[in-house]
C-alpha cells in the first residue's frame, strides 16, 4: 500500500518553544484520518507543516512521494497536490466566488479560464453553491462561504485535503451544511487530514482518530474505539470535557 | 500758518512705536540682505536707517519688513510698513492706480544682458532663438516687450530664487541673462577670475528709476523720506561725510542750513533741529551709501553719479 | 496502525539553527537567486553611491578657508566647502536676530529641545510635564523678546531661523490638535446638523487650498481689515494659520482612527452606562489616537516642513535664512553645501519624531493583539 | 444611497454657507482697497497678458493674449505636473513599499533608508537638487545624441529627431529640466510617503489570505498581483487621496525653480496688476475646485470599489 | 410578585426590515431566562432593546419600573440598573483588567477609585481572574477575557444581566471556564436574560427557555419541557440541527 503522507520523527519549534515533538504519521492513499485534542496541542501546527506553510526544524517528512527537508523542497509541487481549507474560510474578498476558484488553475496550473470556469463550476454544485457563483463572499452565510473554500481546493483537483477546524466559525445550523459535504467528499475516496472536534463526523467518516497533547501525538486509534475506550489517562479527560462543554 | 507738524499721523505713530517699519526685499545683495551677524546691508537698509536716524536720532530704530515683489504696495497701503524702499520702479499707475507715492530715488537701474563670452554674441539682436534667464515678477514683462520691439524670439525661463537662476546661467541652461544691471555687476565681481568669461552687452532697456515709497495722503510723511534723501545728496555735494561733519565748517550758508545750525528746517516737518546731522553722522551722505552697497562690485556709478558730474542724482536746494 | 504514547515528550531545547554569521548572511541577502542579483545589484549601487559622496564631502571637502573667503574653493579638485556652511552657520541658525543677542535664541532652543526630549519619556507624563511646558514656553518668550530683566527687547519680526521654525511647530500643532479632535468628533457624530456640515466644509476647503496661498492671503487681506494700531505681528498671524491647518488635516486622520474602532466598544460603553463624556475621553479617544499615531507623527512631520513656507511673508524660519545665505555673492555656488547642511537640520528633527512615533507603536502594539506581518 | 445624497447636500449646503462669507470677505476687502486709493475687480482679466508664457501646452504671447488665457496655460502646467506626479509616483512608490516588504534584507534596508531619507526633508530641498543635478548635463552643443534620437541636455531632454539649430534645439519632443525637476522631486517625495501607505495596507490584510495563497500554490508575484494589491488598494485609497492632493498642492513649489504652473504665473500677474486680493482669490478658487474634484473621483472610485467590502 | 422587565407588544424594523415581531415578555425578579434560535432570528436585537443599545418602533418596554418608550427614555438609569455581557468580550483594550472594571462605577456611579477597585477586585476574585488585575485584555485567554467582561458589569451592581451569547467566541476548552462562572452567577439570584445555544447551561439554571425564529417569540417552556417536548415544529427541527451538530 502507498502511503500518501509520511511524517517520521518530526520536531518543530517556534523560537524556543517546542511545538511538536518527534511526531510520527503515515497516512496511507484513500485514507481519512481526524486529527483532535486540546487547544494549542499543535494540531494546526502539524497540518501547516504538511503543505508547508510552516517550516519544521528536523525530521522527515514526504507528501504524494516528495520529500520536505527542514531546508525546504519542492514546495510548489507539494501544495498542487494538497488542498487546504482554513477555520477562518480564507476566501479573497475582492473576487467572485467563480473568481475564487478559478485563480489558482489558471495562474498556478496553466489551464485556460473557460476550463477553469467549467470545473470550477462542477465543483461548486457539488458542495451546492452554484447558483451563488457570481457572488461575492460577503453576501454569502458563513456555511456557504466554508463550502466555497472547500471547492476552491477542490479546483486544483489535490489527492490530498487538509482541514483546519472548519466547522468551528461556523453557527450551528451552518455547521451541518459544511459537515454534510465533508461527509459526501469523504465517500469519494480522496485521502484526508481534518482538525476537528465534531465527534458525529469522526465517528461516520475517519479511518483513525489521531490524539495530540503538547505538540505529542498520544494515541492513534479507530473512532470507535477511540470515542468508546480511549486508553490514554489525557485523552479521557479531554473527551470527558468535550461532552460536558 | 503751516499745519502743524505733529500733524503727520504716520510720524506720530511711527514716535509712538518707537521704531520705523521699513519694507524691504531683503533677499538681494546690494540692495537689501542680512550679512552673516543678521543685519540687513544695502543701499535700500541705508536709505531705511537714514529716516529712522532722521526722526529718531538713531539709525538703528528700524524694523526690517521682508517683502515679497507681490507684497510691497499692499504692505503699504496696509499700514504694515511706514515706508518701502523695496526694489520699487517708480511707474505711473503705481501712483495713479495703486495708491502709493514715490518719495526718492536712490538708485536708476536698467536692465542688461549678460552672455558668455564664448558665445560670440555681440548684441540682442543676434540672440534670435536664445533662451533668456530672469527673475519671476518685473523682468518678465520688461523681457517680453523688449525683444518685442526688436523682432527676436526668445525662451524665457524663469525664477523666484537669484539664487537658482544664477545657477542655471553659469551651467549654461540658457544663453543671457536678463537682470538688472547692478545685479549682473555684482554678480559678475563674484565670479573673480571667471568674472571675464562673461560680457555685459552695451545695450540696456527700460529706465529703472527705484525708488523709496509711501501711503497717498499723508504730506508730512512723505517729506520727510524726501528730504531725509535730499538732505543726503546735498551732503555729498557739499562734501559733508559722515567722519568730517562734526567738524564740518559752517560758514556756507547752506551747510548752516543743512545742519540746523540756522533755520528751522526740521521743525517744519516735525523733526529736530539736529535731524541732518544725524542722518549724515549715522549713515553717511548719498555717496558714502552707495559706496557701501556697490562699491566691492566694481560696477561704474553711472548714473547714480552726482548731476554734476555726469549723473542723475541732483539735490533741491534746501531753505 | 494504532498507537499509544508512553513516556511524555519534554520540550527540548531548538537545534542550534544554521547559526554562524555565514549562515544568517546567506538567509538574509542570497537565500534564493534572485535574492542574490538584488543583493549584489543594490550593493555595488549602494557602494558606488557611497565612495563618490565620500569623496566628495569628506576627502577632498575643505572645512576651512583660513581665511581666505569662498573663493579658495573654486580650486581645482575641491569638493564640498563646508567652510561656507560655517560662514553663515549663525545666519541660517537664528536670522536677523540681533546678532549680540544670538545667545538667546540658542538657549530658547536648547530650552525647546530639551523639552522635546523630556516629553518622549513616558515616565514624566502626567501634569508636571504640562507645567514643565508652561515654564518651558514662557522661559522662550522672555529669552526671545526680552524687554524684562535686563534683556533688550527684540520684535517678533526679527525672530529667525530654527526657533522660529521650532516654535511654530510647536505652537502650530498643540494649537490645531485639540481643535482637530473637536472638528473629527463633529465629523464623525452619526447625525450631525449644521455643526456636522461646517466640520465638514471647513475640513474638506482647508484641505483644499495650499497653505502658501492662504498666508498670502492672510499676511495681504488681513490687516486691511484691522486698524492699524491693532497690528497683530506676522508670527501671531502665521501661528494661527498654522494651527487652523493642522487641525484640519489632523482631524481627518484622527477621524480614521475612530471609524477603525470596533462599534462594539461604544456599545459596551453605552450597556456601563458611562455618560458621554466619559465614553468619548476615556474609551474612544485614547484607542482612536492610539491606532492613527503614526499617520498623526506624519502630519506633524508635514508640518514642520511646511513651516518653510512663511518666507512668503517674510518670515524668517530655517529654509529663508538659508535662502538668504545663499543670495550672498560671497556663497555663489555654493548653495548646495548649504542647502545639504539645512536638510541636515530637518533631517534631524523630523526623523527623530519618525523614529520616536515608531518606537511608540511597538510599545502600543505589545498591549493589543497584533495581526503578525506575513 | 439616499443617505450619501442627504450628505452630499449637507456638504453642499455648507459649501454654499462658506462660499457666501468668503464672498463677503472678498467684497469688503475690495471696497476697503477701492476707499485707500487701489484700482480693483476682475476687468483685468480681459486685458492683454504682459508676460509670455511658453512652456505650455496652450502658447501665451505678451501683448496679444489675455491675462484669462495666460492663467488657463498656467493651470494646464499645474495639471500636467500633477497627473504626471501622480502616476509615476503611484509606480515608485508602489514599489518601493513592497520592497520594504521583500525576503532580501538588503532591499529592506535600502527602502527604509529611501523612505526615512525622503519624507524627513523638505521638498523644496528634493527639487533644489534635483535641478542641480540636471544642470550637469551638458550643453547642447556638446550633447551625444544617442541613436539620433535622443538628446540629453541641460536645455532639457529632447526625443525623435532632435536638430541643433543655433541657439535652438528642435525636436518631436522635450521636456525643460525645470519640469523634469520638479518632476523628479515630487515623484520621489511623494513615492516615499505612497510606499508606506502600501507597506501599512498590505500589513492590514489577514495573515489568512497570504496563507490562503500559498495553500492553493500560487506564486508570491501572482498572490501579490491578484490577491495582495487589489485588497490593499482598497485600505490605501483614502490617505492615497490625501498623497495626490498634495502633490497637486506641492507643485505651486514649482516657482522655486523656474516652471511656470498657476502658481506662478499668478504671482507674476500680482506683481504686473498689483491686484493682489482679485488675484489670489481665482488661485484660491482654482485649488479648492481641482482639488474637491480629485477627491470627489477618489471617493467615487471608493465607492464602486466597495461592492465587496461589505465588512 | 414584581417584574423586572416587561415588553409589551414591541415591534422594530431596522430600516424596511421586520426584525422584532409583536414580543411579549416578562421576567420577574430573579427570574433566569434563556434565549434560543437560529440565526438572524432576532435574539441579539431584543437583548439589545432591554438596556436601549438598540431603539424599537413600537411597542412597551419596562426595566425595572422604568418604562423605555419608543422615543428613548431614561436609559442612564436603567443602563446602570442593566449589566450586559457581549459575545466579543468588547473589554477596553487600552485599560488593565482593574481599570476596566473601576470605570463605570467611579465616573457615573461617583464611587471614589479606592472603593470600586474593592468591589471590583472582589468580583474579579469571584470569576477567578483576580491574579489578572493588572493585565491587560490581550494578555488573557479569551475565557479569561469574558469572565473580566462579567466582572465588568458586576460591579455596577445590576439588578438585570444580559448575555448576548457569551460563550460562542471561545474555544470548547474555555466554554467551560465561563459557563462555570455564569452557573455560580445564577444561583445567587440575579435575574438574568442568556441568548445561548448551551444546552447544558440552560437545563442546569434557566427558570424559562424562550424559542425565537423570524423575529417572533415562538415558544416559552421551562427547559425540560422545551429540550424534551418541544411543540412548535419550528423548534423541533432546530433542536433536531442543534443535538446533530
Ligand atoms: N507563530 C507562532 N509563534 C509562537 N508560538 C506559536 C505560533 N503558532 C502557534 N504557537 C504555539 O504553538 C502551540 C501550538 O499551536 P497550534 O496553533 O498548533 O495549536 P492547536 O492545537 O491548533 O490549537 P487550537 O485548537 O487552539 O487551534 C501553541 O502553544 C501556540 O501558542
Ligand atoms: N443594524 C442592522 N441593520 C439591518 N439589519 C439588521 C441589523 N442588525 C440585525 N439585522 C437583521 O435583523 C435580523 C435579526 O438579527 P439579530 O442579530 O437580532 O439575530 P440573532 O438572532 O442574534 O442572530 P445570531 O444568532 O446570528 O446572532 C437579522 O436578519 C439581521 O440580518
Ligand atoms: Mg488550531
Ligand atoms: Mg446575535
Amino acid at each position: 500500500m502507498s502511503d500518501i503522507l509520511r511524517i517520521r520523527n518530526l520536531d518543530k519549534w517556534y523560537g524556543s518553544y517546542h511545538a511538536l515533538r518527534s511526531i510520527e504519521l503515515a497516512v496511507a492513499d484513500q485514507e481519512r484520518i481526524v486529527v483532535c485534542g486540546p487547544s494549542g496541542s499543535g494540531k494546526s501546527s502539524l497540518i501547516r507543516c504538511i503543505n508547508g506553510i510552516e517550516s519544521f526544524q528536523s525530521g522527515a517528512l514526504e507528501v504524494c512521494g516528495i520529500a520536505l527537508k527542514p531546508e525546504g523542497g519542492d514546495l510548489t509541487t507539494v501544495r498542487r497536490n494538497v488542498g487546504m481549507v482554513f477555520q477562518q474560510f480564507n476566501l479573497f474578498p475582492h473576487m467572485t466566488v467563480l473568481e475564487n476558484c478559478t485563480l489558482a488553475p489558471t495562474t498556478a496550473r496553466g489551464m485556460s479560464l473557460k476550463e477553469a470556469q467549467a470545473v470550477a463550476m462542477e465543483l461548486l454544485a457539488r458542495v451546492r453553491v452554484a447558483e451563488h457563483a457570481h457572488k461575492y463572499p460577503a453576501q454569502l452565510s458563513g456555511g456557504q462561504q466554508q463550502r466555497v473554500a472547500i471547492a476552491r481546493a477542490l479546483c486544483m483537483k489535490p489527492r490530498l485535503m487538509l482541514f483546519d477546524e472548519p466547522t468551528s466559525a461556523l453557527d450551528p445550523e451552518m455547521v451541518k451544511e459544511v459537515l454534510d459535504t465533508m461527509v459526501a467528499l469523504a465517500h469519494e475516496g480522496m485521502a484526508m487530514v481534518c482538525v476537528t472536534h465534531e465527534m458525529g463526523f469522526a465517528r461516520q467518516v475517519a479511518d483513525r482518530v489521531v490524539f495530540m497533547d503538547e505538540g505529542q501525538v498520544l494515541e492513534v486509534a479507530p473512532p470507535a474505539e477511540f470515542f468508546g475506550t480511549p486508553r490514554h489517562p489525557r485523552a479521557q479527560a479531554f473527551l470527558g470535557d468535550l461532552l460536558h462543554a | 500758518q503751516q499745519p502743524a507738524a505733529a500733524s503727520s499721523p504716520t510720524l506720530a505713530q511711527v514716535k509712538q512705536r518707537g521704531v520705523l517699519t521699513c519694507g524691504v526685499i531683503g533677499s538681494s545683495a546690494n540692495f537689501s540682505l542680512p550679512d552673516s551677524q543678521g543685519v540687513m546691508r544695502g543701499i535700500d537698509a541705508d536709505s531705511c536707517r537714514s529716516i529712522a536716524a532722521a526722526i529718531f536720532g538713531d539709525g538703528s530704530k528700524v524694523k526690517y519688513v521682508s517683502l515679497t515683489p507681490a507684497q510691497r504696495l499692499v504692505a503699504l497701503q496696509s499700514g504694515e510698513v511706514d515706508v518701502a524702499y523695496a526694489n520699487l520702479t517708480w511707474t505711473m499707475t503705481r501712483e495713479t492706480k495703486s495708491g502709493a507715492q514715490f518719495a526718492a530715488v536712490n538708485f536708476y537701474d536698467a536692465w542688461g544682458f549678460l552672455v558668455p563670452k564664448a558665445s560670440k554674441v555681440t548684441a540682442t539682436n543676434k540672440l534670435n532663438g536664445a533662451t533668456v534667464c530672469m527673475l519671476a515678477g518685473a523682468a518678465e514683462p520688461r523681457a517680453a516687450e523688449y525683444f518685442d520691439k526688436i523682432k527676436i524670439r526668445y525662451k524665457p525661463v524663469t525664477f523666484a530664487e537669484g539664487e537658482q537662476m544664477r545657477k542655471a546661467y553659469l551651467a549654461k541652461r540658457c544663453d543671457v541673462m536678463f537682470h538688472d544691471i547692478s545685479a549682473i555687476a555684482s554678480f559678475k565681481q563674484t565670479l573673480g577670475a571667471q568674472g571675464d568669461e562673461h560680457v555685459l552687452l552695451a545695450e540696456t532697456y527700460g529706465r529703472e528709476p527705484l525708488a523709496g515709497a509711501v501711503r497717498k495722503g499723508d504730506d508730512r510723511w512723505f517729506d520727510i523720506v524726501r528730504y531725509t534723501w535730499n538732505a543726503q545728496v546735498l551732503a555729498e555735494e557739499l562734501g559733508i561725510t559722515q567722519a568730517n561733519v562734526k567738524t564740518f565748517p559752517t560758514t556756507d550758508p547752506a551747510v548752516k542750513r543743512l545742519l540746523g545750525v540756522e533755520g528751522d528746517l526740521g521743525a517744519s516737518m516735525g523733526l529736530e533741529k539736529d535731524w541732518a546731522v544725524n542722518v549724515i553722522s549715522q549713515v553717511g551722505n548719498y555717496g558714502e551709501m552707495w559706496e557701501r552697497a556697490f562699491g566691492k562690485s566694481g560696477m561704474p556709478r553711472g548714473p547714480n553719479k552726482l548731476a554734476a558730474n555726469g549723473g542723475l542724482m541732483y539735490a533741491f536746494p534746501m531753505q | 496502525m494504532n498507537y499509544l504514547a508512553g513516556e511524555r515528550i519534554p520540550p527540548r531545547p531548538p537545534p542550534a539553527a544554521a547559526s554562524g554569521w555565514l549562515a544568517r548572511a546567506r538567509a538574509l541577502f542570497f537565500a534564493t537567486k534572485a535574492s542574490a542579483v538584488v543583493t549584489v545589484l543594490l550593493g555595488a549601487a549602494t557602494v558606488w553611491l557611497a565612495w563618490h559622496l565620500w569623496l566628495w564631502g569628506v576627502r577632498h571637502a575643505m572645512f576651512s578657508t583660513g581665511g581666505q573667503g569662498s573663493q579658495a574653493c573654486l580650486a581645482p579638485g575641491v569638493g564640498a566647502c563646508w567652510a561656507v556652511v560655517g560662514d553663515k552657520l549663525r545666519l541660517i541658525l537664528f536670522g536677523i536676530y540681533p546678532y549680540e543677542q544670538q545667545w538667546r535664541a540658542g538657549i530658547a532652543m536648547a530650552i525647546l529641545v530639551v523639552m522635546y526630549a523630556v516629553s518622549a519619556m513616558p515616565r514624566f507624563w502626567g501634569w508636571r510635564l504640562s507645567a514643565a511646558w508652561t515654564v518651558a514656553l514662557a522661559a522662550f518668550g522672555v529669552l526671545m523678546w526680552g524687554g524684562v530683566f535686563g534683556l533688550p527687547w527684540v520684535p517678533d519680526d526679527q525672530w529667525g531661523g530654527l526657533p522660529v521654525t521650532l516654535i511654530l511647530a510647536t505652537l502650530g500643532i498643540s494649537a490645531g490638535f485639540p481643535l482637530a479632535i473637536v472638528l473629527a468628533l463633529v465629523r464623525h457624530q452619526a447625525k450631525g446638523g449644521v455643526g456636522k456640515a461646517l466640520a465638514v466644509a471647513y475640513i474638506e476647503l482647508a484641505r483644499s487650498v495650499p497653505l502658501l496661498a492662504v498666508l498670502f492671503l492672510a499676511s495681504v487681506m488681513f490687516p486691511l481689515f484691522l486698524p492699524p494700531e491693532w497690528n497683530l505681528s506676522k508670527l501671531f498671524r502665521v501661528f494661527v494659520a498654522f494651527a487652523l491647518f493642522t487641525a484640519a488635516y489632523l482631524a481627518e486622520v484622527i477621524r480614521g482612527g475612530l471609524q477603525a474602532l470596533p462599534l462594539g466598544q461604544y456599545e459596551a460603553a453605552a450597556a456601563l452606562g458611562l455618560s458621554r463624556w466619559v465614553t468619548t475621553t476615556r474609551v474612544i479617544l485614547p484607542q482612536a489616537l492610539a491606532t492613527v499615531l503614526p499617520a498623526i507623527v506624519n502630519v506633524f512631520i508635514g508640518f514642520f516642513k511646511a513651516t518653510s513656507i512663511v518666507v512668503v511673508i517674510g518670515l524668517f524660519d530655517l529654509m529663508t535664512a538659508a535662502k538668504r545665505a545663499t543670495a550672498d555673492p560671497q556663497v555663489e555656488g555654493f548653495s548646495t553645501e548649504v542647502y545639504l547642511f539645512v536638510a541636515l537640520i530637518y533631517f534631524a528633527f523630523c526623523y527623530a519624531m519618525s523614529a520616536y512615533s515608531a518606537h511608540l507603536q511597538r510599545r502600543l502594539d505589545a498591549s493589543r493583539p497584533g495581526t503578525p506581518p506575513p | 444611497m439616499s443617505l450619501r445624497w442627504r450628505d452630499a447636500g449637507r456638504q453642499a449646503m455648507a459649501f454654499a454657507i462658506l462660499g457666501g462669507l468668503l464672498f463677503l470677505m472678498f467684497h469688503l476687502t475690495s471696497e476697503n482697497l477701492r476707499s485707500r486709493g487701489i484700482h480693483s475687480g476682475f476687468g483685468f482679466l480681459w486685458e492683454p497678458a504682459r508676460t509670455p508664457v511658453a512652456d505650455s501646452p496652450l502658447k501665451v504671447e505678451a501683448g496679444v493674449d489675455s491675462y484669462a488665457k495666460a492663467f488657463v496655460a498656467g493651470a494646464l502646467n499645474s495639471l500636467k505636473i500633477t497627473f504626471a506626479g501622480i502616476f509615476s509616483a503611484t509606480i515608485v512608490g508602489v514599489v518601493v513599499g513592497l520592497g520594504r516588504l521583500s525576503t532580501n534584507a538588503l532591499a529592506r534596508l535600502l527602502c527604509r533608508g529611501y523612505v526615512e531619507a525622503m519624507r524627513n526633508v523638505p521638498l523644496l530641498l528634493h527639487i533644489f537638487l534635483w535641478y542641480g543635478i540636471l544642470l550637469q548635463l551638458p550643453a547642447a552643443a556638446d550633447a551625444h545624441a544617442w541613436g539620433g534620437q535622443v538628446l540629453a541636455t541641460n536645455r532639457g531632454i529632447y526625443l525623435f529627431n532632435p536638430v541643433v539649430d543655433g541657439f535652438e534645439v528642435h525636436a518631436g519632443l522635450f521636456v525643460t529640466p525645470e519640469f523634469l525637476a520638479l518632476f523628479i522631486g515630487i515623484t520621489l517625495y511623494t513615492a516615499a510617503f505612497i510606499a508606506e501607505i502600501v507597506r501599512a495596507a498590505v500589513g492590514s490584510l489577514q495573515r489568512g489570505q497570504w496563507e490562503a495563497s500559498t495553500a492553493l500554490g500560487l506564486s508570491r508575484a501572482t498572490t501579490l498581483r491578484r490577491v495582495v494589491l487589489p485588497q490593499a488598494l482598497r485600505v490605501a485609497l483614502p490617505p492615497l487621496t490625501s498623497e495626490y492632493l498634495g502633490i497637486f498642492k506641492n507643485s505651486t513649489l514649482a516657482v522655486a525653480v523656474g516652471y511656470q504652473d498657476f502658481m506662478a504665473i499668478s504671482n507674476t500677474m500680482l506683481t504686473e496688476t498689483g491686484q493682489a486680493v482679485e488675484v489670489m482669490a481665482v488661485v484660491m478658487a482654482f485649488y479648492a475646485v481641482v482639488s474637491l474634484l480629485v477627491s470627489a473621483a477618489m471617493h467615487g472610485y471608493e465607492h464602486r470599489n466597495a461592492r465587496w467590502g461589505l465588512r
